[in-house]
C-alpha cells in the first residue's frame, strides 16, 4: 500500500539545479533506502518533505490525496519524523527537553510543565534506543556527540497523541554511532515495519543498507536512476549504480611499509581526560585508536594538538621536545586536525570554500605573510578539493551551500594543505560516499609514503582495520593495549573494546 | 577542581555577597537595615520590570533597544489621557495597551519581516520616543494634571509595623516588581511557552525544525516586553508623579546589563530571570551604598565598574577554560 | 558637623558646576561635610539619592531639579523633618526655597535683544529644549515675543540632541538650516535658549563663510566660551550671565540658616542677571 | 526570482538611494550642492571614524560599547595636557595612547579574563566616562586652553577652487575619515589579519581550532577600536574647539547602528566596512535632510525612526526566506 508518493520533484539553488527529476514511492511497512553520492541531493529531498524548504516543482501525495509540507510543524502534523543529517541540538537545555523540542511538553492543569511526567518520557524514549546511560536531567551540551546523536534519534519515536508518526525519515543517522548503537537502532526500525510504519533511510555505509533495507532508491545528480528490492542486487551493483564506476576493494593497499622511523612519540600524558597515555608512532605509519565512545579518543587528539594542557608526560615530535600551547602551535609545527564535527568545529560556514581550505595555513598563501592572494587561494583551494573529488560550483561557494559529505571534503582539504607530517584524524569519513573515501584513503596513503603520520581515531571498525597499521584501545582515558591491524576481525576488536579478551592481544 | 568549579559558578554571586559585606561593614548603622532594603527595591522596582521583560526576549537571543523609550512613551500616554480627564484606570490600561502594541510591532519587525532586532528596536525606539515628544509637546506633565490616586501609588504600600518607632511598609512599587518577577519566572521556568524561547535562543535552527513556531514566539515575547516597560513607564511616572518624554533613557541600558550580569552566573550562559534579579540588585546595591559612602560622584561612576568588572572576572576566569 | 547633601543629575552642565563650587566654598567656611551626588540626567535617580541620605540622616539637602518630580524624595526628606533647598530647582511646597535666576526675565532680555537688534523683522531659528523645565519656560518666553511681532517668522524651532553637550549637534542642524537657506538676509538672527547651541550655530556660520551677513545670535548663561565670543565682537552677540556663583552662595546661606534653626519666609529668592555685550564681556 | 535576490542584496542600498531621491526634488537648489555635502561629510566623519573602529570588532562578532566615553576621554587627556602646556602634537599623541591603551583594556577583559563584551566594555565606558570627569574636574575645557592650531584643524581643509563665488574646500575632517577608513578598508578586506577576524566572526571554535590565534587578536581588534575612538574624540574636540567630559556619549549607538545598517547590505549579515560608510551616510543624511525641510524636531525623529526601518525592510523581506 503507497503511503507516499513523490514525483518529478525539482529543486535549484540560484539557478543551479539540486534536484532535477526525483521520483519515489513509499510503502507501508518498508524500510526504504535513499542512496547516491555526495551532493545527489539526498539530504535536499528530505529537507523539502520536513517543510524546511519548497520544492520548485514536485507532486505529493499521502495515501493517495495530494498533500504539502508549507513548514516543520505541518510535516510533523501529517506523521512525518525526521532525523537530520547534522547534529541539531539546544546545547543549554537539558536532554529531557531536547527530546521534547518543538512538541508540547506535559503540563498540569493545561500550563505548568509537569516535569516529573517529562523526564519519565524521555526516559522511556532513550530505553528504548537502549541509552540507559543517559540522564535524562544532563544538560544536552555535556554529552559527546555520539550521545548527542542517540538522543536526538530517540526523540523521532517520542509517542504523540494526536499526530501519530507514520514515516521515519532518517539522514544518516548512523553516521556517529558505534555498530552496537546502529543495532539498537536497526532494532526499532524493524519493529516499526513489523508494526505497518514506513522509513527512508540515508546512509553511505553499504552493508547497513544491505542488510536493513527492504528496497532501495538511487538518486544522481538530483535525479532518480533506479528503484529496485535490495534483495535482487549486489553490493558491488549497488555502489556502481551511485557513483557511476565500479570500486572494487574498500581500502587501497599501503603502497610501502613504515620506515620504522619515529615521528611522534606521547611518554605517560595525562591530564584531566588521559591517564598515563604512553603512544608512538612512526613516520609512514597509520595508528588506530579504537574503544568504546567517551574513552577519552578525541580528548587524546585534542591534547596532542595543544587544545587541550598537558599536565603530566612529555611529547616528542621528530626527537625533539614538543609542548604546543593551542592548536597554532600544533599547525606550525606540522600538525593537521580533521575534528569531529564539522559544522561547528571544523567549518566556517558563512565563508567561502577556499577561506576555509586556507585559513590553517594562511600566511604561507599571502604575500609576506600579510597580504591577502585571494586568487591564488582560489586556485590552491580547487587543487585540493580536486584530490578529494569535492563537488561545488568552485572555491568561492560558500561552505554552508555543501552538501554534509562535501563539507567534510573541505575539512579535509584543509587537513592537507601544508604538507602535514602528523595528520590526526577524528572520524574523518564520517558522511563522505564511498568512491569519495576511496580517494580520500589512496591520498592518506600516498602522504604516508612521504613519512606522514597519521592517528585514525574512528568508531567504523572496518575502516580501523581497514586502514591502520597498528590499532591502540583505549579505555575511560587510559591505553589498554595495542594490536597490529593485520589480519584482525572486527568481532576480536569490538572484543578488545569492550575489555574483552584484552589479555589475549596484549 | 571543585573550588575552581564553584567560582566558575557562582563567581558574579560571590562578588555580590563580597560588595555587601563591605558596604554592612562600612556603613554597620545604617546599609543592612530594612528601612534601607525596602528603599532600595523601591527604588529599583522600575529596572527590575523592565529587566525581567528583557529576560523574555533575551531568552530567544534578541534584545530589545526601545524598551526605555516605550516606557517614556506610556507615561506620556497616561499623562495625556489624565489631562484629558479619563479616569486612572483607564489611562493606565490605554498606556499598557500602547506598550503591548509597541512591543508588538518590534516583534512583527524582527520576526515577520525579518529585521535585525538591533536595528528594527534602534528605530522603534526613536519613534516612539519621538512619539512621546510630540503627544506631550516636549513638555513634562505634572502637577495637578496626574490624579492624586496615581501620584499616591508610588508613595503606599503595605504596613509591616514598626521597628525602632519609624513605621516600615512594603512599597506598592516593591510588591508590583516582586509579581512581575514571579510571572515572568513561571512563563519561562514552568511553561512550554519559556522552554521554547530558550530552545530558539540555544539554538534556533534546531528549534525550527523540530516544529517551534519561531515567528509566532518571537513576536509574543517581544509583545510581553513591551508591555513589561510600558508597566515600569508607568512606576516611574507615578514615582515621579509626573510623566516626561525622557524620563524612560535610562533603563534600556542598565536592563540589558542587569540580564548580561545575570548570565554570567547561569552555567551555559543562558538570561535566567532569578539571575536577571541579581543583575539589577548589583547594580542598585552599588549605587545605594557609594552613595551612602558618599563617595564623589565621579569616583563613584569609575569604581561601579571597576567593581562590576571584578565581580563577573571570577567567574569569566572559572569559565574561560580552553579559549 | 553638619552633613549636607547636594543632588543633581546635571552636574555635567557648566553652569551646575559654578553653583556645586560656590556651595563648596562657603560650606567649607562653615566646615560642612558635603556630599555632592550626580545622578548623569535621571530624575527617578534623584529620588532615590534623596532616600538614601534622608536614611543615612543628612542634616540638609540641596536638590538641582524640577521639584514638581521629586515629589517622593521630598516628602521623605520632610517626614525626616530634613530641610530641602532648591538650587535652581522651581518652586515647591515641600522646599524650605528655590535659589534661583529668573528665566522668564533672561529669556526676555534676549528676546527682546534680539527683536531690537533686527528691527522687528525677518526669520529667526530658535534652539530649545522643552523637557527640562527651568530651559522650556524660557523658550516659551521667547515664543511669546516673537509671536508679538508680526513681521518676525519663526524659521525653524529646533531641539538638539544634548547628550554631547549640545554643541556638536546644534552645529549640524545649524549647517542643514543655512543650506536650506542659502540667499544672503534669509537668516536674520539665532536665539538660543542657552550658550551650547548658540556656539554650535555661530560655529556653523563661521564654517559656511556668512558670519558677513549679520546673523545675531544669542544665547544664556554666560559661559566662559559663550563670553570670549562675545567678547570677540562676532555674531554671537549677546548672552546672559546669570550669577552661578551667587546662586551656589546665596543657596548655601540659606541652608546655613535652616541649619541655625531659622525659617524662610520666600518660596523663591532671586539672583540677579546681567546681559553679557561685548562691551562688557571681558570682566 | 533575480528581482528578489537584487532585492534582497541591495534592499538598503535601494533605500538609501531613495532617500537621496526624495530629497533631492524636495530640496532642488540645496541638496545635491557639493557644499552640502562637504559639509555632511565633515559632520559625519567622527562617526564616520568611530563606526569604521566598531567594524573591526563586530567583524569579530563582538562589539563595545566604551567608544563614546573613549572619544570624550581622549578629548579631555588632549585637553588637560593642552592647560598643562604641552605642545599639541604631544598632547594628541598622548589622548591616542589613551584610546588605544583603553581599548587594550576592553581586549584583555573581552579575550584573556573572559567577560562578555557587552558587560566589560560597559564597565569600562562607565570607568573611562568616570576618569574623563575627574581629569576636567567635569568642567568643559575651552577657550584660550585650546591651542589654535589645534581648533583650526577642523576648520581647514583642501581649497578646491570656487564653485559659484564661493570657496570649496575638502575638510580635513573628512580627509581623516576618508583615510581611516581606506586603512580599515586594507585590514579587513585584504590581510590576514582581517581575514582571521572574519573567521572567527563565523565560527570562533572552527577558527581556534584551525590556528587562529584567537585570544591575541581579539586584544588588537579591541585596541584599534580604541584607537579610533580617541581619534574620533580628538577630531570631536577639534571640531567644537573645547573639550567635554560627555562629548562623545552619542557616538556609540548610532556607531554600532552604522554597522548593524551595513550588515543588512552584506549577502552573510556580516559588518563590511564600506557597508558601515553607507550606514553612517544614511544616518547622517536624514539628520541633514529632515533639518533642510525644516521638519519639527520631533516628528524628525518618527521619521528617521521610519524611513529607517523601510530601508531595511525591503532587504529583509528578500532575505527571510526559510524562517
Ligand atoms: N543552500 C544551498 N545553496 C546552494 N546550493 C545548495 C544549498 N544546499 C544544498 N545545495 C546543493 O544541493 C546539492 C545537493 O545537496 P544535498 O545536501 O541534498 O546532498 P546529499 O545527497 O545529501 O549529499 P551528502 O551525502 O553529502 O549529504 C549539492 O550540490 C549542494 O551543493
Ligand atoms: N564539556 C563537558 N562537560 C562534561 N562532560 C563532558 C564534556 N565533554 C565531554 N564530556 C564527557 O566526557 C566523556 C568523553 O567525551 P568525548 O567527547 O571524548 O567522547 P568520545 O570518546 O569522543 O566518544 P564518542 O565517540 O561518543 O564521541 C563523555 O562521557 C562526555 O559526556
Ligand atoms: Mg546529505
Ligand atoms: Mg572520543
Amino acid at each position: 500500500m503507497t503511503l507516499l508518493s513523490l514525483s518529478h520533484v525539482a529543486k535549484a539553488y540560484a539557478g543551479v539545479p539540486a534536484l532535477s527529476d526525483v521520483n519515489l514511492t513509499l510503502a507501508a511497512g518498508e524500510i526504504h533506502a535513499l542512496m547516491g553520492e555526495n551532493g545527489a541531493g539526498k539530504s535536499t529531498l528530505i529537507r523539502i518533505l520536513a517543510g524546511v524548504i519548497q520544492p520548485d516543482r514536485a507532486t505529493i501525495e499521502m495515501d493517495g490525496r495530494p498533500v504539502t509540507f508549507e513548514s516543520p510543524g505541518a510535516a510533523h502534523r501529517l506523521g512525518l519524523r525526521f532525523i537530520h543529517q547534522e547534529l541539531n541540538t539546544v546545547p543549554a537545555l537539558s536532554v529531557a527537553e531536547n527530546i521534547f523540542v518543538g512538541r508540547r511538553y506535559p503540563t498540569r492543569a493545561g500550563v505548568f510543565v509537569d516535569w516529573r511526567q517529562l523526564h519519565a518520557t524521555a526516559r522511556a524514549a532513550l530505553d528504548r534506543l537502549g541509552i540507559t546511560h543517559v540522564d535524562t536531567r544532563r544538560k544536552m551540551g555535556s554529552l559527546s556527540i555520539g550521545d548527542q546523536m542517540l538522543v536526538r534519534i530517540s526523540s523521532a519515536f517520542l509517542s504523540e497523541a494526536g499526530a501519530p508518526a507514520r514515516l521515519y525519515v532518517m539522514d544518516e543517522p548512523t553516521a556517529a554511532l558505534t555498530r552496537e548503537e546502529s543495532e539498537r537502532l536497526f532494532r526499532v526500525l524493524r519493529e516499526i515495519r513489523a508494526g505497518g510504519g514506513a522509513v527512508l533511510y540515508v546512509s553511505h555505509r553499504i552493508d547497513e543498507v544491505m542488510a536493513l533495507c527492504d528496497r532501495a532508491t538511487v538518486l544522481r545528480d538530483g535525479t532518480t536512476i533506479d528503484t529496485g528490492r535490495v534483495a535482487e542486487i549486489t553490493h558491488d551493483d549497488l555502489v556502481a549504480l551511485m557513483i557511476g564506476r565500479k570500486v572494487g576493494e574498500a581500502y587501497p593497499p599501503p603502497a610501502t611499509r613504515p620506515s620504522g622511523e619515529v615521528a611522534l612519540v606521547a611518554q605517560g600524558i595525562g591530564n584531566g581526560a588521559l591517564a598515563d597515555v604512553t603512544l608512538r608512532v612512526g613516520k609512514g605509519e597509520i595508528v588506530g585508536i579504537a574503544g568504546l565512545s567517551g574513552s577519552g579518543q578525541r580528548e587524546l587528539l585534542r591534547t596532542l594538538f595543544g587544545d587541550l594542557p598537558l599536565r603530566r608526560g612529555t611529547l616528542e615530535l621528530d626527537g625533539r621536545p614538543y609542548h604546543p600551547k593551542s592548536p597554532a602551535d600544533a599547525w606550525r609545527a606540522g600538525f593537521a586536525y580533521v575534528p569531529r564535527e564539522r559544522r561547528s568545529e571544523g567549518l566556517v560556514l558563512s565563508r567561502p570554500i577556499f577561506e576555509n581550505v586556507t585559513l590553517a595555513h594562511l600566511a604561507s598563501q599571502s604575500l609576506g605573510g600579510t597580504f591577502l592572494r585571494p586568487r591564488a587561494e582560489r586556485a590552491f583551494a580547487a587543487r585540493l578539493g580536486g584530490d578529494v573529488r569535492l563537488r561545488a560550483t568552485g572555491p568561492g561557494q560558500l561552505a554552508l551551500q555543501l552538501s554534509g559529505g562535501n563539507q567534510q571534503k573541505v575539512v579535509f582539504a584543509r587537513a592537507l594543505s601544508g604538507n602535514p607530517r602528523v595528520l590526526l584524524l577524528d572520524e574523518p569519513t564520517r558522511g563522505v560516499d564511498v568512491g569519495a573515501k576511496f580517494d580520500i584513503y589512496s591520498i592518506i596513503r600516498d602522504m604516508t609514503a612521504n613519512g606522514m603520520a597519521v592517528i585514525l581515531v574512528s568508531s567504523d571498525l572496518p575502516e580501523l582495520i581497514g586502514m591502520c597499521d597498528r590499532i591502540a584501545i583505549m579505555r575511560e582515558g587510559r591505553m589498554t593495549g595495542t594490536v597490529s591491524a593485520r589480519g584482525l576481525n572486527e568481532e576480536t576488536l569490538l572484543n578488545l573494546c569492550y575489555g574483552r579478551g584484552a589479555e589475549a592481544a596484549a | 577542581m571543585m573550588a575552581l568549579a564553584l567560582l566558575r559558578r557562582y563567581g558574579t554571586l560571590i562578588g555580590f555577597v563580597l560588595i555587601l559585606a563591605v558596604f554592612w561593614i562600612s556603613l554597620p548603622e545604617t546599609f543592612m537595615t530594612a528601612r534601607n532594603w525596602l528603599n532600595t527595591t523601591q527604588q529599583l522596582s522600575m529596572l527590575m520590570v523592565v529587566a525581567a521583560g528583557m529576560t523574555i526576549v533575551m531568552a530567544m537571543g534578541d534584545f530589545d533597544l526601545s524598551v526605555g523609550s516605550a516606557a517614556s512613551l506610556a507615561g506620556i500616554v497616561a499623562g495625556a489621557l489624565f489631562i484629558a480627564g479619563y479616569p486612572p484606570a483607564m489611562a493606565v490600561g490605554a498606556a499598557l495597551a500602547i506598550g503591548l502594541a509597541g512591543g508588538a510591532i518590534n516583534g512583527v519587525l524582527v520576526s515577520v519581516i525579518g529585521i535585525l532586532p538591533f536595528i528594527a528596536t534602534l528605530a522603534t525606539l526613536t519613534i516612539y520616543s519621538g512619539l512621546a515628544f510630540v503627544i506631550s509637546g516636549g513638555k513634562t506633565i505634572s502637577g495637578k494634571s496626574i490624579p492624586e490616586s496615581f501620584g499616591n501609588f508610588a508613595r503606599e504600600g503595605l504596613p509591616l509595623g514598626e521597628v525602632g518607632g519609624v513605621a516600615l511598609m512594603l512599597p506598592n512599587l516593591t510588591i508590583v516588581a516582586v509579581a512581575v518577577v514571579f510571572l515572568v519566572w513561571v512563563l519561562l521556568e514552568q511553561t512550554t511557552f519559556g522552554r521554547r524561547l530558550y530552545a530558539i535562543g540555544g539554538n534556533i535552527e534546531a528549534a525550527y525544525l523540530s516544529g517551534v513556531p519561531v515567528r509566532r514566539l518571537k513576536l509574543a515575547a517581544f509583545a510581553l516586553t513591551g508591555l513589561s516597560a510600558a508597566g515600569a513607564g508607568l512606576m516611574y511616572a507615578s514615582r515621579v508623579a509626573s510623566a516626561n518624554p525622557t524620563q524612560g533613557s535610562g533603563l534600556m541600558l542598565n536592563a540589558i546589563a542587569a540580564v548580561f550580569l545575570g548570565m554570567t552566573m547561569s552555567e551555559q550562559g543562558e538570561p535566567r530571570i532569578l539571575a536577571t534579579v541579581i543583575g539589577v540588585l548589583i547594580l542598585g546595591v552599588l549605587d545605594n551604598g557609594l552613595t551612602q559612602l558618599a563617595v564623589d560622584s565621579y569616583i563613584r561612576q569609575i569604581l561601579v565598574g571597576a567593581i562590576i568588572v571584578l565581580a563577573v572576572s571570577a567567574g569569566a576566569l572559572g569559565k574561560r577554560g580552553r579559549r | 558637623q553638619s552633613k549636607v547633601a547636594v543632588i543633581t543629575p546635571y552636574l555635567a552642565q557648566p553652569g551646575t558646576q559654578f553653583y556645586v563650587e560656590a556651595f563648596q566654598a562657603v560650606a567649607k567656611e562653615k566646615g560642612w561635610d558635603v556630599n555632592v551626588i550626580d545622578t548623569s540626567g535621571d530624575v527617578a535617580a534623584v529620588i532615590s539619592r534623596i532616600e538614601d541620605v534622608v536614611n543615612q540622616g543628612v542634616d540638609a539637602i540641596v536638590i538641582n531639579v524640577d521639584p514638581a518630580q521629586v515629589t517622593a524624595g521630598l516628602q521623605s526628606a520632610k517626614n525626616a523633618n530634613i530641610p530641602v533647598v532648591g538650587m535652581d530647582a522651581g518652586s515647591d511646597p515641600l522646599l524650605a526655597t528655590n535659589v534661583t535666576s529668573d528665566g522668564v526675565a533672561m529669556a526676555e532680555t534676549t528676546a527682546t535683544y534680539v527683536v531690537d537688534r533686527i528691527g522687528a523683522k525677518g526669520n529667526v531659528v530658535m534652539f530649545v529644549f522643552d523637557a527640562f523645565p527651568p530651559v522650556q519656560i524660557r523658550g516659551a518666553k521667547a515664543d511669546e515675543i516673537f509671536a508679538a511681532n508680526a513681521d518676525i517668522k519663526v524659521l525653524d524651532r529646533i531641539t538638539p540632541d544634548v547628550s554631547d553637550g549640545g554643541i556638536a549637534d546644534s552645529r549640524a542642524k545649524m549647517e542643514a538650516v543655512l543650506a536650506a537657506n542659502p540667499a544672503s538676509g534669509s537668516i536674520s538672527a539665532v536665539w538660543a535658549a542657552w550658550d551650547q547651541p548658540a556656539l554650535g550655530a555661530l560655529q556653523a556660520i563661521e564654517a559656511a563663510g556668512r558670519q558677513g551677513e549679520g546673523i545675531v545670535i544669542t544665547g544664556i548663561d554666560a559661559n566662559p566660551q559663550a563670553r570670549e565670543e562675545v567678547a570677540k565682537g562676532g555674531n554671537l552677540e549677546a548672552t546672559v550671565a546669570q550669577d552661578f556663583t551667587g546662586i551656589g552662595t546665596a543657596a548655601a546661606e540659606a541652608v546655613a540658616k535652616l541649619l541655625a534653626g531659622e525659617t524662610i519666609a520666600d518660596p523663591v529668592i532671586f539672583v540677579p542677571t546681567k546681559l553679557v555685550t561685548k562691551e562688557n564681556a571681558a570682566n
